[in-house]
């Protein structure tokens, strides 16, 4: 499998053999077991060393809990390949939540750190800013629209 | 017989489960409310009953006075508990449940009025001798009046909602052209979480810590403290980290800050446990900074160190029981911490990250408590609060609690929603704060940005992927034709994969 | 700097466990050890390391002092916790440990056989003005001589192993003719348990209460006490329920109690965490039992009520740190109440129920400590101890944390194997012993036979049949080709069935 | 389904129609709705009432936890019919453990409550006796054995 995980793409490769699962990350071939201790949770043992570590998928997404962090891994598919892409074009909305004001209209001039919009989440306003100088192309919320990240709200020319 | 038969819990999420645990333990039924977000909630399920009050907006759900009457009456509560947050500290929601021949279980109404209200409140310290931080409490709430006292008390300013708690609202405005819109923002949350916008100005202490003291008062104006709890490690004027003792005051201040605390109560007519809130200066000098008229968030701390049950204690004086505590019988053993889990994006400015909690394993041990609102499956929604959970560690000392608590942050999983956990390990590990030398500013100062956490080390993909990708070695597999969720080989078992 | 690198836990289950916890806090690593029948056993999960010592066979693995010794050296350990049980109370692995040059967290051998050799310890403690019951410790150990003895002390007559605690291989015998078999039985049980079938006999005495006094000394002859313990509520001479303090003892009784059992420590020359068990009889005379020269496993009521962590305590008189705990700093406050949970069919005879655990949900809360060895999936087997967890409730009072206790009780959840839960619930239920009215008969008195358990109510049926025939409502499904046991969605989420 | 709980047998049918399921037990009607937590774990609502409980099967065992009491039920099949029918003949072992003493041998007179044999598990001995006078017919088990419920070790004539 493909895991993504920031910038680096990785290949971890299982090959079942007669002797267990043989494991390589990058090439690098590595000797460890892993027993299910229930759903999500899992030990790796190497020689005498064993920990427990947390384990669940979801969709493409792997997420991860190893020696106390937290890690959210992506498997590379063509779905995800996509969604990538996708990231750094329009403004999008930062968190699910409901626009509760639109500053702007298309037409508009706007400086670097002007409010665009603001959406509520969880009881606190987070205001969407301009990233540069420039004039508003389109709008696509309005006040009181339910919001998601991944939704394009405001386009700057 | 118990205080009450059953009582109405009128929150939400952790505060909800944990305000349960108690009336069962007193041996009184309670009925949870649950708004359409929320049908699965846990704190729906922990309770004996619970009613349907609305939609997910909570000002139609958990701030509808109406909807959680009609719940009381439906179940035949004869108390409710209005935990923290929400009505809380709304005194019409106090009136309205007394006026429903209910008892509620916290201040009554006309308490919550006087403290609610910033302006008063400051007025009425002042006069009662507790020092207040200099500031604008006046009635006129005109933008333009608002904006010439804040320059009058001079930048930095604080804007605070006269109404409310918990941070919500507040902004620190460093000069005078930020504070029109920032007023704006401030009143706009504080309508959308209080219901009123009314502003008090306050000057911006530099590096003050905020220590608070917890008060407890019966209706024959029986009034004791159970010690401070200092919690200066906040973002957005939210709590992060609390703790007690403080680590900042020495026996004579502890002494005159606990004091004060209990002169704020009496001054306040006060009744059933409260908090007086207060920032502490570098020069040692406190300033009186709200009351809050019900259960605080980081009341854990203080229960663990005083062995009280800060929830038993308000149904029995919202019983009518008189206290049977005298201030000499109230003392601390240990030192307690409380981190609190929310489910926020410390690597993208704090943002709230709904999602669902795929998997959940809080830690246990001796001196760890979880006082949590979710389970595997919840969904964290938008609607409410980013609290997920609260853990608390116990220690006879600062340096054990502490050492509790780092050890305890490395073994708390909780995976489907990004949440603030690596911050809270960065705050603990963090050497100042572990000599103690905390500042409402702390986080600014020494943990601003948190580093990208970078990719697993071989083994833990490794790791990840066999776990994945395995296939099971021990199982039945479930039944042909009967698709059983619960059905342990599908779930369990020693699935060998190495 | 830490006391210890790294500590090997010679022991399995809860304790194994919970030791590993407090090294963690302290900064220690930790190396566990597991025999094959515990390859996935939890104990083996929570240290940072795991060495396999043999066979499921106790005898070839945790009571193997080659076994540990090369595990310990295998790790590079500096340290051994015995745990109780198996071989921490053998002198010879003690010696074997110290002889490799590594600290053995518990009394130096010699104390370890002063005080395990019953005979020798009666003797000693009664040199030394501590009251003993009336008995035999003679050094003839023929089955004739010790049936003269036993008719010459008068029936009912105990028989003890002189090795080994928790209740193994004692028998009670009330008739002359019941003994010889009795006697076999109990050599059998000691000699498998304890390597060494030595004998001793005292009288039962009526309706006595099990009290103990927790005691702690350093190597250089500092003792203190942690004050007592009541453990009246056995099952076969296994304490089933133990809290602390005792409801008999008044004041003077309870420092008479502890003074005695300081005396007793001092005359056993003993260094770390050891407990001196008394009977109490009816009329207030208090007899010395035995001496057990390791943690018990009942400490954590200690722990609640003292603040004190006795892992923590053992681990530093262990490294040879002198004790900074004077008699007056240790205090206690409130009460604590534990019960264990075992395998075992209250039905049956309380025959051992083995078995794999299918779905396991400790009760949470503040005031409730959980000590386990087991996780759902865990297997339980037949040739280790039926022990699987330890509920531990405190509160303000004895009312407080037994009413938390039967609350907690019936949260606990573990499927799979039959356990004693409906005992221990019918245990903190009876009015006897809510009114603290305890002796070692108890539960021969008030609860011999536990009532069947009814058929569920028809809506616990009904959810049943619902929860295992359901179709989800909202699922994707496991990825075809893909079987994946942590897929969230094949686990978790909104099923909606009714 | 039909489930077996000590003496009795009850009826417990699921039927789905359009506005949700059915559930009947002995045929009385019951309005519950059932939604699964997590692995095992279950809430149950009538009308406001609302509860925890959970639930495993393992086989044709279920494993109930309800209002704080753990139920062990049998859905009725071919198989656990067989089973209890097992019940009740010759002597078995009281729990899997290991046979540590053979007290008789086929031929031997034995009394009400002799001992039998002796059966190891948990460190605890357990005494296998004569549940009445009689003559042993056959023993099955040896000294160091390993065995378990429903295996008979003796049978008297």
């Amino acid at each position: 499998m493909r895991l993504v995980c920031g910038d680096e793409t990785i290949v971890v490769e299982v090959r079942e053999t007669a002797g267990g699962s043989e494991v390589t990350v990058n090439g690098q071939a590595l000797r460890l077991h892993v027993d299910t201790v229930g759903p999500g949770e899992f030990t790796c043992r190497q020689a005498e060393h064993v920990e427990t570590f947390h384990c669940v998928r979801e969709g493409d997404v792997v997420h991860l809990f190893w020696r106390g962090r937290v890690y959210r891994l992506e498997e590379e598919t063509e779905t995800s390949r996509a969604a990538h892409r996708h990231a750094g074009g329009g403004l999008e909305a930062p968190m699910p939540g409901k626009v509760i004001a639109v500053k702007v209209a298309p037409g508009d001039t706007v400086a670097k750190g002007d409010e665009l919009l603001v959406v509520e989440a969880m009881k606190m306003e987070n205001a969407v800013r301009a990233p540069r100088d420039g004039r508003v192309k389109s709008v696509a919320a309005r006040v009181g629209d339910m919001v998601s990240p991944g939704v394009v709200l405001v386009e700057l020319e | 017989m118990p205080a009450f038969q059953k009582v109405l819990i009128a929150n939400r999420g952790e505060i909800a489960v944990r305000v349960a645990r108690t009336c069962r333990a007193m041996g009184i039924a309670t009925a949870a409310v649950y708004s359409e977000a929320d049908a699965h909630a846990l704190h729906a399920r922990v309770a004996d009953e619970a009613v349907p009050i609305g939609p997910a907006e909570a000002a139609r759900s958990y701030l509808s006075i109406d909807a959680l009457l009609a719940a009381a009456r439906r179940v035949g509560a004869d108390a409710v508990h209005p935990g923290y947050g929400f009505l809380s500290q709304n005194g019409d929601f106090a009136d309205a449940v007394a006026g429903a021949g209910l008892a509620f279980i916290g201040p009554p109404g006309d308490v919550h009025r006087r403290m609610g209200d910033k302006k008063g409140a400051r007025r009425l310290m002042a006069a009662a001798g507790v020092p207040v931080v200099p500031g604008y409490d006046g009635d006129d709430q005109a933008d333009a009046t608002l904006a010439r006292e804040a320059a009058r008390i001079g930048w930095p300013v604080m804007i605070k909602p006269s109404r409310g708690g918990g941070g919500k609202g507040m902004r620190a405005v460093r000069a005078e052209k930020e504070f029109l819109p920032a007023l704006a923002a401030a009143r706009r949350e504080a309508r959308s979480a209080f219901g009123d916008d009314a502003i008090v100005l306050e000057r911006l202490l530099e590096r003050p810590r905020h220590v608070e003291v917890q008060v407890l008062a019966d209706a024959s104006g029986q009034a004791v403290h159970l010690f401070e709890r200092e919690c200066s490690i906040q973002r957005r004027h939210q709590k992060v980290v609390e703790e007690t003792p403080s680590p900042a005051l020495g026996g004579d201040q502890r002494r005159a800050l606990c004091a004060a605390g209990v002169a704020a109560a009496r001054a306040a007519s006060y009744v059933n446990a409260g908090t007086v809130e207060f920032l502490l200066d570098p020069s040692g000098e406190f300033y009186f900074l709200e009351m809050n008229t019900r259960l605080q968030v980081e009341h854990p701390v203080t229960e663990c160190v005083t062995g009280l049950d800060l929830v038993r204690l308000q149904i029995e004086v919202a019983s009518g029981v008189p206290l049977g505590l005298t201030q000499d019988a109230i003392t601390t053993r240990g030192h307690a911490l409380e981190c609190r889990l929310s489910a926020e994006d410390p690597w993208n400015a704090d943002l709230p990250s709904p999602g669902r909690i795929l998997h959940l394993a809080p830690p246990e041990g001796p001196g760890i408590r979880w006082d949590g609102g979710i389970a595997t499956g919840s969904d964290v929604t938008v609607h409410y609060d980013p609290l997920l959970a609260k853990l608390v560690t116990w220690g006879a000392s600062r340096d054990e609690s502490v050492a509790r608590m780092a050890e305890a942050l490395r073994r708390t999983v909780v995976l489907g929603v990004v949440t603030n956990l690596e911050r809270l390990q960065a705050i603990v590990d963090h050497p100042a704060f572990r000599r103690g030398l905390l500042h409402t500013g702390f986080l600014d100062e020494h943990l601003t940005g948190l580093p990208r956490v970078p990719c697993p080390p071989p083994e833990a993909l490794a790791a990840a992927a066999l776990a994945l990708s395995g296939t099971p070695e021990i199982t039945g597999g479930p039944t042909p034709g009967r698709p059983s969720p619960s059905d342990p080989w599908q779930t369990l078992g020693a699935w060998r994969l190495g």
